[in-house]
């Protein structure tokens, strides 16, 4: 039997999280160096397993499976295919930053960190899960650790943390139960009692038998749309987001724009296009609408935003319009455009918080107009906020610009008057970043920050980390494009059938 | 005009036909039933009117022996018995001393009831329910067959001990356990 | 003549007429502890022997098929044993605390499960009937138990008035029934076509109205919020979870066995009263301030949940019933194990008691958390398999519109099982620094409490073993 | 349209629906009884008509009905032993009032509500 | 040597990208190092382009024959997309004047920048920006070219906010981001288009594409792709409405003015549009707007620059207004005329640049021209080149301008008489302005205050060369052939036409006199004239009023809808979840209002439930006996 790659890299958090039960909770050294380890040891198998995929075979790899649940039909089942991959890679990443992005915490770390590990855990569970039960498992680990994260050690600005943190899981909750019912739908529907199961490729089989009538597609992706679409901050369904970021401590802010909204994203193709592509093409034409429309607006209230998480929890919203844009429109070219930049919006959005978040830890600002000129200063945190800026505004050799670009290209010729809208947004995108950028880094000296000092050590690891990634996979995209193509690729006969189903437009677009 | 003439000579032609067939014990027995099943109703109403509790509980009893006679005059004697018995004697008691220890005072409006609109809703309330009990008696096509199964107590004590000797176990536990429990709450009261 | 089959009852009732014996016989001013040991050991060894009780073969039955211990009625008994045994080592120190005649307390503990476990072997009206009453009349008694607390009086008695109300309708239902089939046995009426009568049919309905009265479904549920909250926590905790499942054991009994006939009559009551209570419980739970009563009204909604599988009315619907009952009890052993410390410690159980509890035992703070969610149905507690399981159950049998409306409350639901979590782990005011104060609860507590949530969890994330156990017991009572 | 005489041939003719009707009515009157009266006592009293009302039932039932043995009689009996052992628990919990309230009566009891 | 250098050509771009990695990682706080890692790195990339012309010459590269290398750099959706090296003439020629020109800033550098604590980051700066434009130089397809257009773009950034503690430097460094954004959003969408209706990016594929395209479908589309590629050189090369950015983005050190904003990076545009003349050339719509828009941007900067007081600011709508020559050219077809030109002003614009730059430093910052005065004796070197530089965009012979403008107006001459007229009050005007920051600034009389000194010899060898390419430039250019190496379609032979180069002789030395007059000689009062030309002259002077207009518009369309948006979303779109989430509560809070404690209504509700469960079955038993008939 082959080493179990996948399961290790699931349990080390898990791992970690139970040993950190039994660490005295005043060993704050031992408690981050437990949790950091975990997350070295995570990030160095995902970056192993990211290189040993074969793009040449495709196909789900690492696979592992043993049955779970027998009268559900539930097995234990990983395995990361070309769509996974990445993002699973994404998750070892954004956990490494996440843990050193929390180094200094001094509140209660011992729980901090167990928190952590588990929530990380738990999008890692669901990147790589090939069965579905196992997915929608992991998918909601993430409520209680958010919770609680979140009232203990988030801040209160616009609205009390407390009322946040309730907002964020009763609104995802809320979209999630709407996704369950379509997935029991789904689970009912494939198969007669009996033979039922969750495996992914299984359903896959049932809707290419033609288990999943046209009308039931067309009526049940709704509800999986509600579920990931509000998790993916779906307009206008975004309304938890941005107050969560806003008040989450750094690290779930990272997780949270970083990996929680991918996972929406993921759900999305893994669950709703893939297995209802019928019901997908039907609604397209209005998802596509309101994701562009999210993709302004949004754009539209970061110019009025001061707070830096709101910032960048509102410019969250629009990118991840892009990528619903991407998945939406239903091609190949799109949808792997929408991978890419799920992965790449991941990298940089967790940049920017984990930078907000070191100079917040130390000045107890966020607010644009109290901060300035940490340039002076902070040459390292400048560089960060600048390479985070700059990927987000889409500069080509970064990691989103190409991702987008695809995407683009994958919609212009669908939806030409909505991809425009999208196009057009990326003026804004820069007005707002570049405005950011410029008064929070530039400008005249501002004594009070002199006192403060750079990033180093421990700091500065999420900026090496994710810099090298941003940089690397921005210059080199065929590292992340290839994987991510051989796995879009064996969805041919999928957006083939897709292509000739009518929307809701009536016809075929 | 015409019906209520109708109506008439219905009723002439009636007394005529009592006459002919005055089927004697059917007519007795319903002179029991209406007596006895009339006195409940009574007594029931007491219990809830009579402004004394005294005097409601007393009603109760009255009621309770009203009944029993109905069953006797079914043929459950051995049901009329432990009527008497149990409600017409021990609940009887029960109460007559519940109301003894937690009054003390003038008996006189002892009985107390709640407002006008409460009892407004309580009769409609409870008019629904008697008219749906009732459509459902009436609707239901019993096809009653009264029968003797010979004597009532030995057929019990053949169930009792028989086929019904699980229950009837549990309630003697059931029994103990209300005892217990009945010493338990009054002695944790007593003791303030 | 089969005593095999009462086996389990008999060693109830000799365990509790031997706590009794041992109450009268231990001196007036010692704690009663020896007492509770005894029945935590007798019960424990009840349990281990029920394990050999799990057969193959037809089921055996006491005379005359009137009482049948079958898997089913195996699994709720063990069920109730387990959850007893659980609220026993939990209130120990609760009970020294609070309750003045602890022998007593234990002794009508013990017949309340002899109660539930003859009800879940019931098969016919007249063993139901005693049987249900036995676990009522006990509960009572229980529910009144804390002479200290004016409240607890107060729930005794509405409790009482309510059921008996609530006894005399069933009655009635059975007397209609009885007066249509001419039968008390589940065996004889189900055969009878007598049924259709209105009298059958407002029979079973007037039945119903008994179980939705011990489901406390909406709007049968007036009685619950007030007596949780007025009852001692440990009896709470047995309302939630014991009685409960006791009500749904031999609620299923009754209508698969004895009404199986009218079917499609009941089930669409059924489903209604599900999504009333699934709806009302979740929304009235939402402002609740005291963690006992908002567990009240997330009983009702509870019920709702378990309900709607039955509604289904196949194997699988019973199956998820089991399942759900199951964790139901776990969450509820370790939220109110965690409750009866908190109100041991500092005297109530509203949010301003609870608050700050994640500093003052986090370990507490977390088996709570971990209940709550469990709860709710989200992952990774037992709380989301069972949902899976009752809701396919419901989906499966095309009750889609319920599924949706139990996902949605339930997830709604998690607003306020939230509530308690932030109160218990939010920033502490100035003046509430006293709530940090740490609370090390007793050696029992912790493994009670420990036990719950990692059996929360462990059937959340492995769900195989239970979804096994009621998968035998639930085909086997469908056969 | 049911003449006078029909209908005194129904109602002297005494059968199972005449029991019937009566122990409906004497449900009712308890029941009327358990949500008007203010006291623990009363009210305990009115739960002790409507259990008797019911068992009027079931012993009429066996009467009437073509079965072959006593079970309806049986349950009324059980009935009648859960109905003595409720109402000695009440008027024990009416004691535990007394001496909490200082009154028996139900409708100072809203210490909980809401 | 000329096929290593033909075969390594991607190493040009490479050298100073990893220059920019070694001196941003490592060497940054080192001035000196830097500046050697930095002058080496642009050195050997200006000797390999050198090696390229070479090897364009031996094998006749030109531009319908051109040396292709590529590879793939991604392959992602169905699409491959490339990225290459492209040699012909083309780009052999702005590979030289790019690397000439970045070596002279680079060391020139060393002498400006000598007492700045960021010379590392500058220099890092510069090597990137060399990096990204020989990149851009050498695309292979448009996508590539778009990504070195951006990364130009972030250079030009860069190095516009390189002085971050200067509010206004980091202002301009923005606008000129977004200012080019927006000509990059047209640009973006035509590149998708092209993407999207052939398949590819790639110049050599569409070049023979196109034709194929246009004899199917006609030209109709491809105008729409033609007009958004063309925004992304009204952006990038500060044509009329979105030259906004450039005038500002002066707040840079001069040196970066001169390489960046004068010489190579505003030129991408027009290097964009020459690179694809193969489709423009098709689209005579497309054709007639880009000559039209930059004819009149030509004019419209030149009007503007006439009143302007700055030093640097004078040269920078020069600069528009020599671009919008340069798309004027490429508009009537000649895109020899244009390549030439562009060459041409890379060298005599980035003179006069670093000229400016040697004066503003002597003067310790001060820009304005009228506080100048008497420079030539001080300064007598920067004076001379200055000199040259004027007399080259000022077009007169033998220098440089001459032979490129000439070449421009002939060719709007044969296309259309307006255009050529406006080109040639363009001329006249130019020839004006800069004789007139030549004589405010130089002649007259020595200030008092004024502390200038000549140069150091870092800034002042650079100028000299300079110097010496802007006089000989254009001859050599003109009588070595140019025209027979750059050229699109067929090479017509181009002699001077000495009728339109004799007027715009006589025009610009007019020019020159009347500016002599008015401001060494002050004859005429300027201040007079400037009152007497009342309105105009204030809409000259604050450039017509664009940037505030600009700022309205975007104070309207961007940050009061912003607000807008952000109300709505605080109170619309979060009021309904809250409003959702209060009305849960209340729908509980409602229902539990019956829960009042009262035992007696809980009864009553309770059989309340009885009685709906019994109506219930009674519909239901009335039901079964209509069906039955009451029979069982």
């Amino acid at each position: 039997m082959e080493f179990p790659l996948l399961s290790t890299i699931l349990i080390a958090p898990l791992v970690a999280a139970f040993a950190l039960c039994f660490v005295p909770k005043d060993d704050r050294e031992m408690i981050r160096r437990v949790a950091a380890s975990a997350t070295i040891f995570m990030l160095c198998l995902t970056v192993y397993a990211f290189f040993n995929f074969d793009t040449l075979e495709g196909g789900v790899q690492f696979a592992e499976k043993i049955p779970w649940v027998a009268d559900l039909g539930v097995c234990y089942s990983v395995g990361v295919d070309g769509i996974s991959m990445p993002l699973l890679l994404l998750v070892g990443v954004i956990g490494i930053s996440a843990v050193y992005t929390s180094w200094n915490t001094e509140k209660r770390p011992k729980e901090f960190f167990i928190l952590l590990l588990l929530l990380i855990a738990g999008v890692t569970g669901t990147f790589i899960a090939r069965d579905l039960f196992l997915f929608l498992l992991s998918y909601e680990l993430f409520v209680i650790p958010v919770f609680i994260m979140v009232l203990v050690w988030g801040s209160t600005k616009r609205l009390p943390k407390e009322f946040v943190a309730m907002k964020f899981i009763v609104f995802l909750l809320m979209g999630s139960a709407f996704m369950l019912v379509g997935v029991v739908l789904l689970y009912v529907n494939a198969y007669p009692a009996g033979e039922r199961t969750f495996d992914f490729d299984a359903l896959r089989l049932a809707g290419e038998m033609g288990r999943f009538s046209d009308s039931f597609q067309i009526s049940t992706f709704p509800l999986l749309l509600l579920g990931f679409g509000s998790l993916l901050s779906m307009f206008p369904f975004h309304s938890w987001s941005p107050d969560g970021h806003a008040a989450a401590p750094t690290a779930v802010s990272m997780i949270h724009a970083g990996i929680l909204k991918k996972l929406g994203a993921y759900g999305l193709i893994r669950v709703g296009v893939l297995l209802l592509p019928v019901g997908a093409k039907y609604w397209s034409p209005l998802i596509v609408t309101t994701a562009v429309m999210g993709v302004l607006y949004a754009a539209y209230i970061v110019m009025a935003q001061k707070d830096l998480k709101y910032i960048i929890g509102y410019s969250s919203v629009s990118h991840m319009g892009y990528i619903l844009l991407g998945i939406m429109t239903l091609n190949a070219t799109s949808v792997s455009g929408a991978v890419a930049n799920m992965v790449a919006h991941g990298m940089m959005t967790a940049l920017f918080f984990s930078q907000i978040g070191y100079i917040y830890e130390r000045t107890h600002l966020r607010s644009i107009p109290e901060l300035r000129g940490l340039a002076h200063y902070m040459p390292h945190l400048t560089i960060g906020f600048m390479l985070a800026g700059m990927t987000s505004l889409g500069l080509p050799g970064l990691i989103e610009f190409l991702p987008e670009f695809t995407i683009f290209v994958g919609t212009f010729g669908v939806y030409p008057v909505q991809a425009l809208i999208a196009i057009f947004v990326i003026v804004f995108t820069a007005l707002y970043v570049l405005r950011l950028l410029a008064t929070l880094l530039f400008g005249p000296k501002d004594e009070k920050y002199a006192e403060i000092p750079d990033e180093q050590g421990a700091s500065m690891v999420p900026l090496i980390v994710l810099g090298v990634f941003i940089v690397g996979f921005g210059l080199f995209p065929s590292l992340l494009m290839n994987v991510i193509d051989c796995g879009i690729e064996p969805l041919a006969p999928v957006f083939e059938q897709i292509a000739n189903a009518p929307t809701m437009m009536g016809g075929v677009r | 005009m015409d019906a209520l003439l109708g109506q008439v000579h219905a009723l002439v032609a009636w007394a005529f036909s009592l006459a002919n067939d005055y089927d004697v014990p059917s007519l007795i027995e319903a002179g029991v039933f209406f007596l006895f099943a009339g006195l409940a109703l009574l007594f029931a109403c007491g219990v809830i009117f009579f402004r004394n509790v005294v005097h409601s509980a007393l009603s109760l009893t009255a009621t309770f022996i009203c009944v029993a006679c109905l069953y006797l005059s079914i043929g459950a004697d051995f049901m009329g018995a432990v009527q008497i018995l149990v409600y017409g004697g021990a609940v009887a008691v029960l109460i007559v001393m519940a109301i003894m220890l937690t009054r003390r005072d003038n008996m006189a409006h002892s009985n107390p009831s709640r407002g006008l609109f409460r009892h407004a809703a309580a009769a409609v309330l409870t008019g629904l329910f008697l008219s749906g009990m009732a459509a459902v008696a009436i609707l239901s096509p019993f096809k009653s067959a009264p029968q003797s199964l010979g004597d009532a107590a030995p057929g019990l004590a053949d169930l009792m001990l028989s086929h019904y000797v699980l229950p009837f176990e549990v309630a003697a536990v059931l029994l103990l356990i209300a005892m217990i429990g009945a010493i338990v709450l009054a002695k944790g009261a007593e003791e303030r | 003549m089969d005593f095999w089959a009462i086996s389990i009852e008999i060693a109830i009732t000799v365990l509790m007429l031997l706590t009794l014996l041992v109450d009268l016989l231990l001196p007036k001013d010692s704690d009663r502890r020896a007492v509770a040991f005894i029945t935590v050991i007798g019960l424990v060894s009840v349990f281990v022997f029920s394990l050999g009780q799990y057969h193959l073969s037809p089921s055996e039955t006491f005379y005359m098929g009137l009482f049948i211990a079958d898997n089913y009625s195996l699994f709720f008994k063990q069920l109730f044993i387990l959850g007893m045994i659980f609220v026993v080592l939990f209130s120990l120190e609760y009970a020294h605390k609070f309750i003045r005649y602890r022998g007593e307390f234990y002794s009508i503990l013990l017949s309340s499960l002899l109660g539930m476990c003859v009800m879940a072997s019931a098969n016919d009206f007249i063993t139901l009937f005693v049987g249900l009453e036995l676990m009522t009349i006990s509960f009572y008694i229980l529910v009144g138990f804390r002479m200290d607390k004016a409240a607890s009086g107060e729930a005794a008695v509405k409790y009482l008035l309510v059921g008996s109300g609530s006894t005399a309708v069933m009655l009635y239902g059975i007397s209609l029934i009885y007066g249509a089939t001419g039968s008390l046995d589940f065996l004889t009426i189900c055969r009878n076509i007598h049924l259709f009568y209105a009298a059958g049919l407002a029979g079973v309905v007037l039945i119903m109205a008994g179980f939705f009265f011990k489901l406390s479904a909406i709007p049968f549920h007036m009685w619950a919020p007030d007596v949780y909250q007025g009852a001692p926590t440990p009896v709470t905790a047995l309302l939630a979870m014991s009685s409960k499942a006791a009500g749904l054991a031999v609620f299923m009994r009754v209508l698969y066995v004895a009404f199986p006939i009218l079917g499609t009559y009941w089930m669409t009551l059924l489903a209604a009263a599900s999504a009333l209570s699934m709806i009302g419980g979740n929304l009235m739970a939402m402002k609740q301030k005291d963690v006992k009563r908002m567990l009240a009204y997330s009983s009702i909604a509870q019920a709702g949940y378990m309900m709607a599988a039955m509604a289904s009315a196949d194997y699988a619907g019973i199956k998820a019933v089991m399942f759900y009952a199951t964790l139901y009890l776990f969450a509820n052993v370790g939220a109110f194990a965690v409750l009866s410390v908190v109100e041991e410690e500092r005297g109530g159980t509203t949010h301003a008691h609870i608050t700050g509890l994640s500093e003052a035992s986090p370990m507490l703070a977390a088996v709570m958390t971990i209940s709550l969610v469990s709860m709710a149905g989200v992952p990774p507690t037992a709380g989301f398999a069972g949902k899976i399981y009752i809701f396919t159950a419901a989906v499966d049998y095309g009750y889609v519109w319920l599924a949706f409306v139990g996902f949605v409350m339930s997830m709604m639901s998690i607003y306020y099982y939230l509530l308690v979590v932030r109160a218990m782990y939010r920033d502490l005011e100035p003046q509430e620094e006293d709530s940090a104060r740490p609370i090390v609860p007793n050696f029992s507590v912790r493994v009670t409490a420990l036990l719950s949530a990692a059996a929360t969890l462990v059937v959340g994330v492995w769900p195989d073993f239970l979804a096994r156990a009621t998968n035998f017991a639930s085909q086997t009572f469908m056969r | 349209m049911m003449s006078f005489m029909e209908l005194f041939q129904l109602a002297t003719h005494v059968g199972l629906h005449h029991f019937l009707l009566f122990s409906a009515i004497l449900f009712a009157v308890g029941l009327f009884g358990l949500l008007t009266k203010k006291g623990l006592i009363p009210l305990l009293m009115c739960v002790e008509l409507m259990l008797n009302a019911v068992n009027i039932n079931l012993v009429a039932f066996n009467h009437y009905m073509p079965v072959y043995d006593y079970s309806g009689q049986l349950m009324a009996i059980f009935s009648v032993a859960v109905a003595a052992s409720e109402i000695a628990v009440g008027v024990a919990l009416a004691f535990r009032i007394y001496r909490d309230h200082g009154t028996v009566n139900v409708d100072d009891l809203d210490e909980m509500k809401g | 040597m000329f096929d290593f250098a033909l075969y390594h050509a991607w190493l040009i771009p490479l050298l100073p990208a990893l220059a920019f990695l070694v001196i941003g990682l490592g060497t940054r706080q080192d001035k000196k190092k830097s500046a050697i890692i930095g002058i080496t790195a642009i050195g050997a990339s200006f000797l390999l382009s050198l090696g390229v012309v070479g090897a364009v010459l031996t094998k006749r590269l030109v531009m319908a024959a051109p040396f292709v290398m590529k590879t793939v750099w991604a392959h992602i959706g169905g699409m491959d997309l490339g990225m290459g090296v492209l040699i012909d003439s083309l780009t052999a020629m702005m590979l030289v004047v790019v690397t000439t020109v970045a070596l002279m800033v680079n060391i020139y550098s060393v002498g400006y920048m000598e007492h700045d604590p960021g010379m590392g980051r500058f220099f890092a700066f510069l090597s990137l920006f060399a990096a990204s434009m020989l990149g851009l130089v050498i695309s292979l397809n448009f996508l590539q070219m778009y990504i070195f257009w951006e990364g130009v773009g972030l250079c030009s950034y860069l190095l516009i906010g390189f002085y971050y503690y200067k509010i206004s430097a980091r202002e301009a460094a923005k606008k000129a981001f977004i200012t080019t954004r927006i000509g990059d959003f047209g640009m973006l969408l035509g590149i998708l288009l092209i993407q999207i209706t052939f398949g590819t990016m790639d110049f050599i594929e569409l070049k023979t594409l196109v034709p194929q395209y246009i004899w199917i479908s006609g030209t109709s589309f491809l105008t729409v792709i033609g007009l958004l590629l063309f925004i992304g050189p009204i952006g990038k090369s500060g044509q009329f409405p979105l030259h906004v950015w450039l005038p500002d983005a002066m707040e840079g050190p001069t040196p970066v003015s001169a390489l960046i904003h004068a010489a190579t990076m505003v030129v991408a545009g027009v290097y964009l549009i020459g690179r694809a003349y193969f489709i423009f050339a098709e689209l005579p719509i497309v054709m007639n707007v880009i000559a039209w828009l930059g004819g009149f941007t030509a004019f419209f900067a030149a009007t503007i620059a006439v009143t302007q007081r700055p030093f640097k600011r004078i040269l920078a709508y020069s600069t528009i207004s020599q671009l919008g020559y340069m798309m004027l050219a490429l508009g009537v077809g000649s895109l020899t005329a244009s390549m030439f030109h562009l060459m041409t002003h890379a060298f005599f614009k980035a003179l006069m640049f670093l000229c400016a730059g040697a004066v503003i430093e002597a003067m310790h910052e001060e820009a304005d021209i009228f506080k100048m005065g008497g420079l030539r004796h001080r300064m007598p070197v920067t004076f001379k080149c200055m000199t040259i530089g004027v007399a080259a965009i000022a077009g007169l012979p033998p220098f440089a301008g001459f032979f490129s403008k000439d070449a421009i107006l002939a060719a709007a001459a044969e296309v259309s008489f307006p255009l050529y007229l406006l080109a040639s009050v363009t001329a006249f005007m130019t020839a004006f302005y800069m004789s007139r920051l030549l004589f405010v600034a130089f002649f007259g009389e020595v200030r008092d205050d004024c502390p200038a000194q000549e140069t150091n010899a870092f800034m002042r060898w650079p100028l000299v060369v300079l110097a010496v390419l802007s006089v000989i430039s254009g001859a050599w250019g003109h009588f070595a052939g140019f025209g027979d190496w750059v050229f699109y379609g067929v090479h017509e032979e181009e002699a001077i036409n000495w009728a339109i180069a004799g007027s715009s002789i006589v025009l610009s030395l007019v020019a020159m006199w009347l500016a002599y007059q008015i401001y060494v000689e002050k004859r005429w009062s300027s201040f007079q004239i400037a009152r007497r030309l009342g309105v105009l002259y204030d809409l000259s002077y604050h450039a017509y009023y664009i940037d505030e207009i600009y700022a309205f518009i975007r104070e309207l369309a961007v940050d009061k809808l912003g607000r807008l948006a952000l109300w709505i979303d605080t109170h619309v779109v979060d009021g309904v979840v809250h409003g959702l989430g209060r009305l849960a509560k209340g729908v509980g809070a409602v229902l539990a209002l019956p829960q009042n404690g009262d035992v007696q209504r809980y009864v009553a509700i309770f059989y309340t439930g009885v009685v709906a469960l019994v109506a219930y079955s009674l519909f239901y038993a009335v039901k079964i006996l209509s069906v039955t008939g009451g029979a069982f």
